[in-house]
Formats: structure tokens, C-alpha cells, sequence
């Protein structure tokens, strides 16, 4: 149950020698930033502003701000969203508001007929593009949307959220590359599922009719 | 009623030396006050400048994180830990991701335990050096020494930026690993941080170990006696400045702690200097942590692929799991009864008990030492009052 | 008490002004460029027939003028600058953004602060509030009034000059304890008892080094204190007292106090931010605000140009041959030099506690300061018959004067040292 | 501030005058904002960031941050504001010299963010005091409180001190201090001041869903 | 390292016989067992615990409430050994987490009850032990209305001093500021539709 005692070693990482004079420390600092101020005329890394609205640092890809919603091809018709609800219920600060799409006969239509996100609340945090099944939710790394409209300019209909894909592309190329490959391969899957299915049908269909063929003729024979 | 030998005279009202009240100042020191980091509050009394009580007031911030997590599922509280000690969000996840992994029993694959370290390291790298420049702003040095430590703390930011998607509000840790594996070519470029480091360690240290007026304003300023500090629960750099051997890093070695060489610095005294010095020399051992980890880093998985994003629930118990922050232990308590939810969520907070012997340390001294030894205990208000 | 003599001294030395506007050389050159307004006023008035009096009290507005004039767009330069270079050493660009390289933030600055709602809270005394931001900044311009900044600019060539400004130099004590006393707040309070037990503990070591020089040069008159200090030892190292042992420590003296005395950090106590919000400012806003911030630069300029004038020559060339550059350019380009290391002082250091200032006044720099004196008598009674002092001369005064700094190291090493703390490693 | 109804029309009759004047006002107005030195909560270690190197708000003259209300022109609201702080915030509101504008720096700040549901936590302090310009993001980078500075510059540019749509500090009638709220015995009291937040209504759920 | 409870048990038992210790397995993957001490003993056993030299437990970790309306999910995270009555109604709890930083040991678990939620919300301080509980256990009764009887200051921390609920029970009504919901759903969309505009007849 016990364990050894801690070893201590001495030594005295500042290494200082035994005797110094009142006022060297002072100078010593007073040099560090004279050196500051002298190399930041002439070297990079002793400058290091960016002059903001002119120059603008590198952001990452990797940089998330706020979510959008992915829409394939031109319009908002290719809105990938079904409106299944799972990020509005995992959203840690239940910032998302949907409303599921119904024709007149109260089907899903499985579309957003409401779809807001609240981005004075929204923490960036990007759980709903973890969790979302269907490669409908992002994270935008857009950050300029200081406003002095709290209540309008703040509440972000799916008008305002949807992006094409090509943004998305843009935006985040590995991740979209990602995302594109595996709907593309989804898509054959599915595809190649649906035409096995198809095969599959018309290979019974075949076979049945060969056997009713087969029943006939042996029942013409009989 | 059992004395405790380590109990503070204001605490014990007898022995409050008699003083004309028309003699003592009130001050409330805070919410708003310049160097109070943030909105906390003290409410001093004063002899001329000399304190002769001084009563924290918390909660100017107490965002009621404890009670919103029990209302949302284990997975949405992550996000919310970041913004407990908002300097070091990765320490924080981690700290949470380990309560909940040994709450429902769940492994880390090695590559996830590596990429936790190095983040969490880096983060110490972020809080050490930001302390020491609001350590020497609260002592007036017009924020020169801060800047250089953000400048240093812009480049991590930046890898933090590519790796987790944000510059502080990272939630990166999943229960079983990680969010997302690093990016190409990120170690090699934390390598080239890691390996420039040093030299503007130097610089820091140049510009201030040996500064007079410093050593003149921190030292035998705010020590107490170690063993009041551990029944007083200090934790962190400031009581291993006061010379005690605990880390939980060694003591109770967490993730692949015990794979990693490096040492302890240990202080004598415990003043503000040393304090300070501790956290100098704690940078460097993290340096020596982070080369050993990114030289070791292995291939593999980055999340267990057994554990759930979506719908994760723990099995019924209760875990209480700590992990040596930047500023101090910092535990997570859950209760866990078979939920989404945790059926209760407790933090236990480095720097809201570290500020448990704040006026011990006070008393006696000056106005202008109470905001020293403020700054050298490391306080961030999120984590205070949550 | 102080009053009534200030009052007796600018009158007593009325008569004098004539004297400096009697001898008329060329309208126009580098080095009387500064009094050429004071000039054309004269002679217009004159022109104009105007009665002697006249002429004198119009040509001494006109000079002070200059002064407020000159000092007072420095004030607005110095408050970018201070902030540039700030920034410099911080690594950052500062203001660039009013005007070409930020050069029209003091007047947006200004513009602002003018604008601003001025707030009186309920508990002050509104007039002494009121009074205390005036008479922070009139002894700061009369203390500028009596500097010689050139061979021919001497706005006001008091005999007591010296005297005349620390005297002035002292309102300005009055003024910050009016001002955090008339906030009716703690924090200025606070700040106001700082200050005033600063300020008065670090008046004593300037004037005490400041007396040494008087004591050599034999003078209280600035002008001549200048003149005391012309001339090249060996052909080019200039009689500065500066470069004297007792003039190099008396100097330093007067820096460290200067500092002091003008609130500049380390010693910024009486508005340190991060202890007492910001002293006796805290309940200023607007204009009355602004006219801390002048009085506090000016104040500045005053006190490094005394500084200039009693150790750093004045206005003399610190090379021999350089004659054909106006005097004053040197006097501002020290001035500028002094400033600048103010500035460099403020990047770096943090501040110092109440208790340990005033224990580095009375303990180490007013003692200081008093050996001085012995030592620059000394000094005098071991010069050559010339003037100048010997090898033997320089030793021992500097012997003397090494004394309380090997006391210092010791104690230091002793005490503070950071070689003094030893780190264990546990494994 | 209050220019009187005289000077006001003689100044109209030469339009151009009134327009410089107020412009050159106007100018140096947003080219100096002393923000004040307070930071609440996360968001605060951006806008310090934000001053620092790689940032520098002092390009557009703002890093004068002043600790005493009384000098300072902008309020960055940087951070959670609590039920128990709110009060606090108003009061430093109400000690601050006109003209004083205001920055909703984060989630928080706007409308309570990812912490709205705490018992504790207000709502967004434009309940109690008027917001100028809010910056979404938790926390916004410091680039977004760059852009929210520059909204804010370009807002006072287009201020007018006269006339009937003059800005609210230029209204000798206008508003005098805030009504600070009390601490109740489960809430604030009143939770917010109906004269500054005017939400717009919502009708959601009846026709949606 | 984990202690060793039965035998940290057997010890206090020793030392002393009166107080009423529970051993309570935690039935979860984490394994951290507790020990249920009596009110009169807590002090006590905690005194104990911190000057026994072979148990050392100088280190009081962390204290936290919790609220339990229902003593049945108490008695599940916390299994009492078999044949124990269960509690007749909800109680609040205080667990203490105790580490020994000479003997790098710990956590040891202790765990204090309250009779009831309403008027017997009594638990001995162990300020007097350690001074870390001091701010934790004010933390408690400010949120949770646990009132520490011995502690030296107790008064809230985290809420105004005006305030008269404890937020972190179970059963806290929060204030209705939820004017202003663009978003809501589940529990605030049903505060929220208290403050829609009344919808007109038709």
C-alpha cells in the first residue's frame, strides 16, 4: 500500500551564480525589451500583427463558427435535411428549432418546412454536424456577423443557412472530398442494391414463369 | 467542538485583535476591479493598507453549469466543461471524458491517450505562461510579459485551432478517445512549437526572475505552512511551491503518465515566488513530456469504436476520477442511474478551493499584496463558480 | 505659506525681464528661432508706441506662450508616442488608423475627451473638484516657465530659479489630495494618501541631489548652472556634472526620484490600476480627466528638463564643433532621450508596494543623497587650481560613494537575491 | 452636449458647418474608444486577446482600457452576465460618462447562450442596459470583435447630434441613469426594464407544428 | 492506489466502537465503494481517518450534495448490504472524497445522510477537520439547503443573500424569463407558451 517516499535532488534551475548585483535583473529585463522593440522593425516573428480588416491570418479548414445546411445541386429543393430532429435534441444549448414538412394529408414529407438556428445562443460547438445521419449539418467558419439587429439579424432561417455543396467544397475540401466519396458510394450501394433487386424480381419473375411454363407444358403433356 | 490546527484566526472570532472600527476602511474589492480576474469580489478591511480581514464573495459567475448538466445527455455536457477554466479547455475534457469512461467502464486506444496528453501538456504550456504575464499585470508591468506569453499562445491556439475546430472552446475529447484524429503533418509542426519553446522561455525568464522590484514584491509574501495547505485543499503549483511532493500525475499516474520521464520541481518557502517559479520550471518538464510523447506517438485508432456518440448511456453507479490540472486537481463526481442524463454532475474545482485559504494568507499584509497573492493562486472565474 | 513667497519672487524678478528683451541681435537665426514671436510682438508694440510696461507684460505672455505652445503639442505627441513605442515593445504596430501612422490620434483623443459628459458624482465637493484638475496642470506650466531651453530661450530668467521651481513643483502635491478628496470615493482616497506620502518622501532626495550641484556651481539661477557646466575636459568629454562621481550618483538619484515624483512607473502607486482602480482620477471624466493626463506629462517634461539643466549640461552640445546647431535642439533632443527611457522603464517594470517605496526613499536613496554633498565638497576642495580634478581626486570621491553600494549588494545578496532560492526535483 | 434650439437653427441655415462639425465629432468619437477594463467571462480572454499582438485593437486607438467607468467610452460586455452580476453592470452603465456605447461581445452577453437555462443566468443584458452592437459567437474570435469595433465605428459615423433622429446621448431629455434591479427572493427584480427590451412577439408552435 | 475499505473499516470500528459505519458497494464499472457514516460519528471518524499514521487521509478531496427524492435510486447507485430497511423517504446526502497524499492512497468515499428534505436537514461540519470543506460545504447548503451545523460562516456563497430556494434540488421551479424563445422545444416550449400572445378569437 505505501509507496517510496519522493526522492528529492537538489539543484536550482535558475542558474545564478553566487553573487549577483542589485539592478541586474532590472537591466536584464530592460534588455528583452529593448530587443522587442528594435527587432520589431525588422523581423517577422517580433511583429507579429495582422493588420485585420486588410490582412487576414490563415484560419484553418478546420475552423468552425456557426452551422449551415448542405443543399445538393442548384436550389434549396436539394436540401438534404429529412427534419428528423436529432441535432435540435442533441444540441447541448437547444439553440435549433425544426418543424417537419406535411403534405395536405399530414404525410412527412421529410423536409424542413422550419429550420432556425438561433446563432445568439449557438457555442460553436458542432456536436449537430457529429451527429447528424444524413450529411445535412456544417460548420461555417464565417465570423463576421457583428450586427446591431439583435432580434433579426440573429435568428437564422434555412434561407440563410442553406449552402450548396461546391461551399462546402470549398469551405472544407477534405472533409467534403470525405462526405462526396461516401454518398457517392453510398449511392451505388444503393444503387447497385436497387438493380440487384430489380435483377433479383425479374429473375424470379423468370424462373416462376418458367416453372408455370414448365407446369403448363407438363400439364399439356399429362 | 474538535480544534483545527490549521484554522485561520479570522476564523476563530476570539482571537480578532481589538481595533477602533472608526480606524478600519471598507473595501470591496470587485466585482469589477482590474485585477480581480474577472467578477470576483472581496470585501477587505483596512488598517491604513493593512488588511485586517477579507471575506471573498463568489458567484458572480455562477453560470449554473452543474444544475444544466443534469438536464442534458453526458455527450452535451462536454462542450460546457470547456468553458469552466476557460485557459485550459482540453485539461477539462479530459478530466470529464476520464470521470465518465470510468463511470461506464470504457477503454482508450493508446493513440487517443497520446493525443490526450500532448493536448493537455500544450494547454499547461498555454496556462503557465499566461499566468505568469497577469502575475505581472496585477503587479502594474503594463501587460509587456503578457503579451509575449499570448504571442506564444497564439501559435498553440493555432494548432489547437486546426486540430479541435476552435481556438479555446476545443470539446474534443469523446468517452473513449477522441473526436477526430490529427490532422497531416500536426505533430510535426507541434514538434517545431515544442522545439522553439524553449527560447522564449528564456526570454520570460530573462525579462523576469531577476527582476528586482519582482523579487522584492512576491517573496515571503503569502506562504503558509504546508501542511495547512493540504488540510486547507490547495492543490496544484501552489503546493508543490510550498515543497509538497504531489502531483496526481505521478501520485495516482492517469492515462500513460507512468510512461513518461520527468520530474517534480518542488519549492521551499511558498511565497508568491516561488509560486511563480514552480510554474517556470513545471513548463519545462511539460516540454520534456510533450517531446517524449510526440516522439512516441503511435498509429491506431483515435476513438474506441465501441463507445456511442448518439444515445450513450451509463451504466448505474457513481465514479469520481481527477486529473492533475494546470491550476490543480481537478475531479469530476457522477452519479449515473441508468440515463442519458448524469443524475448528478459535481465538479470539483481547482481554483474555487484553492481560494479556501486566501485570507489566511492576507492577513497582515498590504492592499497591494492581496492582489499578488490573488494572482499567484491562478484563479479562473468559470471555474470558480461554475 | 508658500503662496505669498511665489507670489514675491515673480514679482521680484519682473524687473529682469527687460534685460533678456534689451540686447537685439538678427530678427531671424536657428537659435533664436524660438523667440521670434516674442520678437515681432515686441516690436510691433513698439511700432506702436506702446508704453514700456505694456511692452514687457506682452513680451513675457508671449514667451510663456511659446512654452505652452511648444509643451503642449509635445503633450499630444509624447501621448502617441508613448503609445507606439508601448506597442513596439509589446510587438504590436499601435494607433495607425486616425491620420498617416495613427499622427491624428491625439486629436481624436482630444475631440473625444471634449465632447464627453463631465460627471460630478452627488457625494463630491463639486468645487474642489472642479479646482483640482486646474491646479494640477498651472504649477506644471509655471515650473516650464523658468527652464533655459537654449543659449537665447529663457522664457522667464528667474535669480531663484531652482527654488522658484520646487516651490511650484509642490502645488501639485496639494492638488492630487484635493482631488482624491473632494471624489468623496475610497479608491481616490486611497490614491490620495498615496500619493501625498510619495510625493513628499521623494521631494526630499531631489532636492538633495539637486543641492549638490547648487552647492558647485554656486548658483541658483538655471541659466547659470548651464553655463557652470559649459566647456570640454581633454578637449571632448563636456563638463556635464553627469560625468562626475558625485554628479553620476546625485544624477541617478534624480531619475529614480523624478520618476517618483511624476507618478511614472514603478512608481505609479497613487493610480495603480490593479490595486486602487485609478487613484485620485477615479471619479474624473471628460475634460477634467484630461487635464490630469496634461498636467501629469507636462509635470514630466518640467522635471526631466530640470534634470537636463542640473546634470546633462542644459542646453550645451555634448561635442565640441557642433556649435552651428541651434542650443535648443540639444536641450530637447535630451529631453526626448530621457523621456524615451522613461518609457522603456515603464515596458519593463512591474510596480513597487507603498511600504517598500517609502523604505527605498528614506533608507537608501535619501542617505544617498546627503553623502552626495560631502562628496562633491570634496570634489571641489581636491581640483586642480585649473579647474579640473586629478586621478587621486577621482578615486576617492568615487571610494567614498561605492560604500552604500557594496552595502546594498551585500544586503541584497543576503536577502533578495534570486540565487538565493533553491528548487528540488522530485522524481 | 445639448446644443440649445437657437444655436441649433442658425447652425441649419449653414448646413455645411453643422455637417462637419458634427462629422469631425463623430470622427473623433470612433477613433477613441476607451473601452472600459472588464471582463466577465470567457469571451473576456478573447478581447484580451484581441489587444495583444497578433490583434492589436490599439490600431483603431482602443486599447485604452480604462478601470474606472468614468473615462471609459465603450462597454464590451464580454461574457456571461449573472443575475447577480446584472446589477453591477447596470450601475457601471449608469457611472459612465455620455456618450457610452455598447458591445454584446458573445452568446452570453446577447441572450444568455449555451447558459440561458441556469437559474442564475441573465438572459442577454440588453434586458437592462442598451446594446449597440452584438457579435455572436461563443466566444467570437477576435477578428469578430475587430468587425464588431468597426460596426460600431461606422454606427457613431452616422450618429446625428441634432434633429429629431439625434442619438440617444444628444437628447437633453433622453434617458437619464438606469433603473438598477433588485436582488428578489427567487428572481430579479423586475427581471427586465421594459423600457430598453422590446422583444418581438412569437407565435410559434400553434401554426407549426 | 484504491484503499482498502474493509480494512479502513475494521480500523474504525476499533477506534471506535459507536459509530454506525455502513460498507455501500457501488455497483458501476468505476468499483469506488463508500463507507455511510452516522451524524453523531462524522467528525469524528474523520478526526480518525486524518491523524491515524497508518491512514493518513490528510487530504479532503472533495465535498458534494445530492439531492435524492427517491431513496430507492440512492439505495441502487449505493447498494447497502442485503437485508438493510430501505429509507422511508428522500433525503439529502453529502459524500466526502478523502485522499491520503503521503500514502498516495484514496478516494475513500464517505457518505453523510440527512432524516429528511424538509426540516431535518442536519449534517454535522467537518471544518474542524479539514479546512476545505469550509467553502464546499456553504456550496451545499446554499444550493442544496443542507445546514452544516459547527460550521464557523455559514451563509450563502453562490446565490444573493435575498435568495430563498436551493436551485440544485431536484424539484426547483427556476424563475420564468422565457419571454423571448425563438427555439424552443421539449420543457422550455411549454414555459414559453405561457408568454405567446393570446391568439385572437375567430
Amino acid at each position: 500500500m505505501e509507496s517510496p517516499a519522493p526522492t528529492t535532488r537538489a539543484s536550482s534551475p535558475p542558474p545564478a551564480a553566487g553573487w549577483s548585483l542589485p539592478g541586474i535583473g532590472l537591466l536584464k529585463g530592460m534588455a528583452v525589451t529593448a530587443v522587442n522593440m528594435i527587432q520589431s522593425y525588422y523581423r517577422k516573428d517580433r511583429m507579429t500583427t495582422v493588420q485585420y480588416p486588410e490582412e487576414r491570418a490563415p484560419i484553418s479548414p478546420n475552423f468552425r463558427n456557426f452551422p449551415f445546411l448542405v443543399y445538393d445541386g442548384d436550389n434549396m429543393a436539394g436540401l438534404r435535411c429529412t427534419a428528423c430532429s436529432i441535432c435540435e435534441k442533441e444540441c447541448p444549448p437547444q439553440c435549433i428549432y425544426i418543424v417537419l414538412d406535411r403534405d395536405e394529408n399530414g404525410k412527412s414529407l421529410k423536409r424542413p418546412k422550419v429550420f432556425d438556428i438561433d446563432v445568439s445562443v449557438c457555442m460553436n460547438c458542432g456536436i449537430c454536424a457529429e451527429v447528424c445521419p444524413f450529411d445535412s449539418i456544417y460548420m461555417d467558419g464565417q465570423y463576421e456577423l457583428a450586427t446591431g439587429d439583435r432580434f433579426g439579424g440573429l435568428l437564422f432561417n434555412k434561407e440563410t443557412l442553406a449552402r450548396s455543396t461546391d461551399y462546402h467544397a470549398q469551405l472544407r475540401p477534405l472533409e467534403a472530398a470525405e462526405v462526396a466519396a461516401r454518398r457517392k458510394a453510398e449511392e451505388e450501394k444503393k444503387l447497385a442494391a436497387q438493380a440487384a433487386k430489380v435483377a433479383k424480381a425479374k429473375l424470379e419473375k423468370e424462373q416462376k414463369e418458367l416453372k408455370a411454363k414448365e407446369e403448363q407444358e407438363k400439364g399439356t403433356g399429362a | 467542538m474538535i480544534s483545527n490546527p490549521f484554522m485561520s484566526p479570522a476564523a476563530a472570532p476570539a482571537s480578532v485583535p481589538e481595533l477602533d472600527e472608526d480606524q478600519l476602511l471598507h473595501v470591496s474589492l470587485g466585482p469589477q476591479h482590474p485585477s480581480t480576474h474577472g467578477v470576483f469580489r472581496m470585501n477587505v478591511v483596512l488598517d491604513g493598507e493593512t488588511v485586517v480581514s477579507l471575506k471573498p464573495v463568489f458567484g458572480y459567475l455562477h453560470r449554473n453549469h452543474e444544475k444544466i448538466a443534469e438536464g442534458v445527455t453526458f455527450l452535451s455536457s462536454m462542450p460546457f466543461t470547456d468553458r469552466l477554466d476557460y485557459i485550459c479547455p482540453l485539461t477539462n475534457n479530459w478530466a470529464y471524458a476520464q470521470a465518465v469512461e470510468k463511470l461506464a467502464g470504457i477503454e482508450v486506444p493508446e493513440r487517443a491517450e497520446y493525443m490526450r496528453v500532448i493536448t493537455a501538456e500544450l494547454t499547461r504550456l498555454i496556462n503557465h505562461t499566461a499566468f505568469v504575464g497577469f502575475f505581472l499585470g496585477d503587479m502594474g508591468a503594463w501587460g509587456t510579459a503578457l503579451m509575449y506569453a499570448f504571442r506564444e499562445r497564439e501559435k498553440i491556439l493555432d494548432l489547437f485551432e486546426e486540430l479541435t475546430g476552435a481556438r479555446m472552446m476545443s470539446n474534443f475529447m469523446r468517452f473513449g478517445g477522441c473526436r477526430n484524429d490529427l490532422p497531416a503533418g500536426w505533430a510535426a509542426k507541434a514538434s517545431t512549437l515544442v522545439n522553439e519553446f524553449p527560447r522564449f522561455l528564456d526570454e520570460l525568464e530573462n525579462l523576469i526572475i531577476g527582476n528586482e522590484v519582482l523579487i522584492a514584491r512576491t517573496q515571503n509574501v503569502g506562504a503558509l505552512p504546508k501542511e495547512a495547505l493540504i488540510n486547507g485543499g490547495i492543490t496544484g503549483p501552489m503546493l508543490r511551491a510550498a515543497g509538497v511532493a504531489y502531483d496526481i500525475r505521478k501520485a495516482e499516474p492517469y492515462g500513460i503518465y507512468d510512461r513518461f520521464k520527468f520530474r517534480i520541481p518542488l519549492g521551499t518557502t511558498g511565497d508568491c515566488y516561488d509560486r511563480m517559479m514552480i510554474r517556470f520550471l513545471e513548463l519545462r518538464e511539460s516540454l520534456a513530456i510533450l517531446r517524449q510523447a510526440l516522439d512516441q506517438l503511435p498509429e491506431g485508432q483515435f476513438i474506441n469504436p465501441k463507445s456511442k456518440i448518439r444515445n450513450f448511456k451509463a451504466p448505474v453507479g457513481e465514479a469520481y476520477a481527477r486529473i492533475e490540472g494546470p491550476k490543480g486537481e481537478l475531479g469530476f463526481y457522477l452519479i449515473s442511474d441508468g440515463s442519458t442524463n448524469p443524475f448528478r454532475y459535481r465538479i470539483r474545482p481547482p481554483s474555487f478551493i484553492n481560494l479556501t485559504l486566501l485570507e489566511d494568507m492576507c492577513l497582515g499584509l498590504d492592499l497591494a499584496d492581496v492582489v499578488i497573492i490573488l494572482g499567484s493562486v491562478d484563479i479562473v472565474l468559470g471555474e470558480v463558480d461554475r | 505659506m508658500r503662496v505669498p513667497a511665489l507670489i514675491a519672487l515673480v514679482l521680484g524678478s519682473f524687473p529682469s525681464l527687460g534685460l533678456a528683451a534689451t540686447d537685439k541681435p538678427p530678427l531671424l537665426t536657428g537659435e533664436s528661432l524660438p523667440r521670434l514671436p516674442q520678437r515681432l510682438v515686441e516690436m510691433a508694440l513698439e511700432a506702436l508706441k506702446a508704453p514700456d510696461w505694456l511692452v514687457s507684460l506682452a513680451s513675457f505672455a508671449t514667451a510663456a506662450g511659446t512654452v505652452v505652445a511648444v509643451f503642449l503639442s509635445a503633450f499630444a505627441l509624447l501621448s502617441l508616442i508613448e503609445r507606439k513605442t508601448l506597442a513596439r515593445a509589446q510587438n504590436r504596430l499601435g494607433p495607425n488608423r486616425a491620420g498617416i501612422f495613427g499622427i491624428l490620434q491625439p486629436v481624436a483623443d482630444g475631440i473625444k475627451m471634449l465632447t464627453k459628459e463631465d460627471i460630478v458624482p452627488t457625494k463630491a465637493e463639486w468645487f474642489l473638484h472642479l479646482v483640482a484638475p486646474v491646479m494640477i496642470v498651472i504649477p506644471s506650466i509655471l515650473a516650464l516657465g523658468v527652464i533655459p531651453y537654449g543659449r537665447e530661450w529663457l522664457p522667464v530668467p528667474l535669480e531663484l530659479g531652482l527654488v522658484f521651481f520646487f516651490a511650484t513643483g509642490t502645488m501639485t502635491e496639494v492638488a492630487v489630495f484635493i482631488a482624491g478628496w473632494a471624489s468623496g470615493s475610497k479608491f481616490p482616497m486611497l490614491g490620495a494618501m498615496r500619493a501625498i506620502s510619495q510625493m513628499i518622501s521623494y521631494e526630499l532626495p531631489l532636492i538633495i541631489s539637486a543641492l549638490s550641484v547648487v552647492m558647485l556651481s554656486g548658483t541658483l539661477s538655471l541659466a547659470d548652472i548651464v553655463a557652470a557646466q559649459s566647456g570640454y575636459h581633454l578637449g571632448f568629454i563636456p563638463a556635464w556634472n553627469i560625468l562626475t562621481p558625485w554628479g553620476f550618483v546625485a544624477g541617478i538619484i534624480f531619475l529614480i526620484a523624478a520618476n517618483a515624483e511624476s507618478n511614472r512607473c514603478p512608481f505609479d502607486l497613487p493610480e495603480g490600476e490593479s490595486e486602487i482602480v485609478a487613484g485620485h482620477m477615479t471619479e474624473y471624466s471628460g475634460f477634467k480627466y484630461a487635464l490630469f493626463f496634461m498636467g501629469e506629462y507636462l509635470g514630466l517634461f518640467a522635471i526631466s528638463g530640470l534634470g537636463i539643466t542640473l546634470f546633462l549640461g542644459g542646453w550645451q552640445a555634448p561635442l565640441p564643433g557642433l556649435g552651428f546647431v541651434p542650443s535648443w535642439f540639444w536641450f530637447f533632443g535630451k529631453l526626448a532621450a530621457i523621456i524615451f527611457f522613461f518609457l522603456w522603464v515603464r515596458t519593463t517594470f512591474p510596480r513597487v508596494r507603498v511600504d517598500q517605496l517609502m523604505r527605498f526613499a528614506w533608507l537608501c536613496l535619501i542617505p544617498i543623497a546627503l553623502l552626495t554633498l560631502p562628496v562633491a565638497a570634496l570634489w571641489h576642495f581636491t581640483a586642480n587650481p585649473d579647474g579640473s580634478n586629478g586621478v587621486l581626486s577621482w578615486l576617492l570621491c568615487s571610494a567614498i560613494l561605492a560604500v552604500p553600494f557594496i552595502i546594498i549588494t551585500v544586503i541584497f545578496n543576503r536577502r533578495l537575491a534570486p540565487s538565493l532560492r533553491t528548487y528540488h526535483y522530485a522524481e | 452636449m445639448a446644443i440649445d434650439q437657437k444655436l441649433a437653427e442658425d447652425l441649419k441655415s449653414q448646413g455645411v458647418h453643422v455637417t462637419s462639425f458634427e462629422s469631425l465629432i463623430n470622427w473623433g468619437r470612433s477613433s477613441s474608444l476607451w473601452p472600459m477594463q472588464f471582463g466577465l467571462a470567457c469571451c473576456a480572454i478573447e478581447m484580451i486577446a484581441a489587444t495583444m499582438a497578433k490583434y492589436d485593437m490599439a490600431r483603431f486607438g482602443a486599447e485604452v482600457f480604462r478601470p474606472s467607468p468614468r473615462q471609459a467610452d465603450l462597454m464590451i460586455v464580454a461574457g456571461t452576465v449573472t443575475k447577480k452580476m446584472a446589477p453591477q453592470v447596470v450601475r457601471l452603465y449608469n457611472q459612465m460618462a455620455e456618450p457610452k456605447y455598447v458591445i454584446a461581445m458573445g452568446a452570453c452577453a446577447i441572450s444568455g447562450g449555451p447558459f440561458k437555462d441556469g437559474y442564475n443566468v441573465l438572459k442577454g443584458i440588453d434586458r437592462f442596459i442598451p446594446v449597440d452592437v452584438s457579435i455572436p459567437g461563443c466566444p467570437p474570435r477576435p477578428e469578430a470583435l475587430l468587425h464588431g469595433l468597426m460596426t460600431l465605428q461606422k454606427k457613431i459615423a452616422k450618429e446625428k447630434l441634432m434633429g429629431s433622429s439625434r442619438a440617444r446621448h444628444a437628447d437633453p431629455n433622453g434617458p437619464g441613469d438606469l433603473p438598477v434591479p433588485a436582488f428578489g427572493p427567487h428572481d430579479l427584480e423586475p427581471t427586465f426594464n421594459p423600457d430598453v427590451w422590446n422583444p418581438p412577439a412569437i407565435t410559434r408552435d400553434a401554426s407549426e407544428s | 492506489m484504491t484503499p482498502d475499505l474493509p480494512a479502513i473499516l475494521a480500523r474504525l470500528q476499533a477506534a471506535l466502537p459507536a459509530a454506525g459505519l455502513v460498507h455501500l458497494r457501488n455497483p458501476g464499472p468505476a468499483a469506488q465503494d463508500s463507507l455511510l457514516v452516522a451524524h453523531d460519528s462524522l467528525v469524528a471518524v474523520c478526526q480518525t481517518l486524518r491523524d491515524t499514521p497508518e491512514l493518513a487521509f490528510d487530504f479532503l478531496s472533495n465535498v458534494s450534495g445530492v439531492d435524492w427524492p427517491e431513496p430507492a435510486k440512492a439505495d441502487a447507485v449505493a447498494v447497502p448490504p442485503e437485508g438493510t430497511a430501505p429509507a422511508a423517504g428522500g433525503f439529502l446526502e453529502v459524500v466526502y472524497h478523502l485522499y491520503s497524499t503521503a500514502r498516495r492512497c484514496g478516494p475513500l468515499v464517505l457518505r453523510a445522510r440527512t432524516l429528511d428534505r424538509q426540516a431535518q436537514v442536519f449534517v454535522p461540519s467537518v471544518v474542524a477537520v479539514y479546512r476545505s470543506a469550509d467553502y464546499q460545504e456553504r456550496e451545499i447548503f446554499d444550493l442544496f439547503g443542507v445546514i452544516f451545523t459547527g460550521h464557523p460562516d455559514l451563509r450563502r456563497i453562490l446565490m444573493w443573500e435575498e435568495f430563498v430556494d436551493h436551485p440544485m434540488r431536484k424539484d426547483y421551479v427556476a424563475p420564468d424569463d422565457y419571454e423571448y424563445e425563438p427555439t424552443p422545444h421539449d420543457a422550455v416550449l411549454e414555459k414559453a407558451k405561457l408568454h405567446y400572445p393570446a391568439k385572437p378569437e375567430i
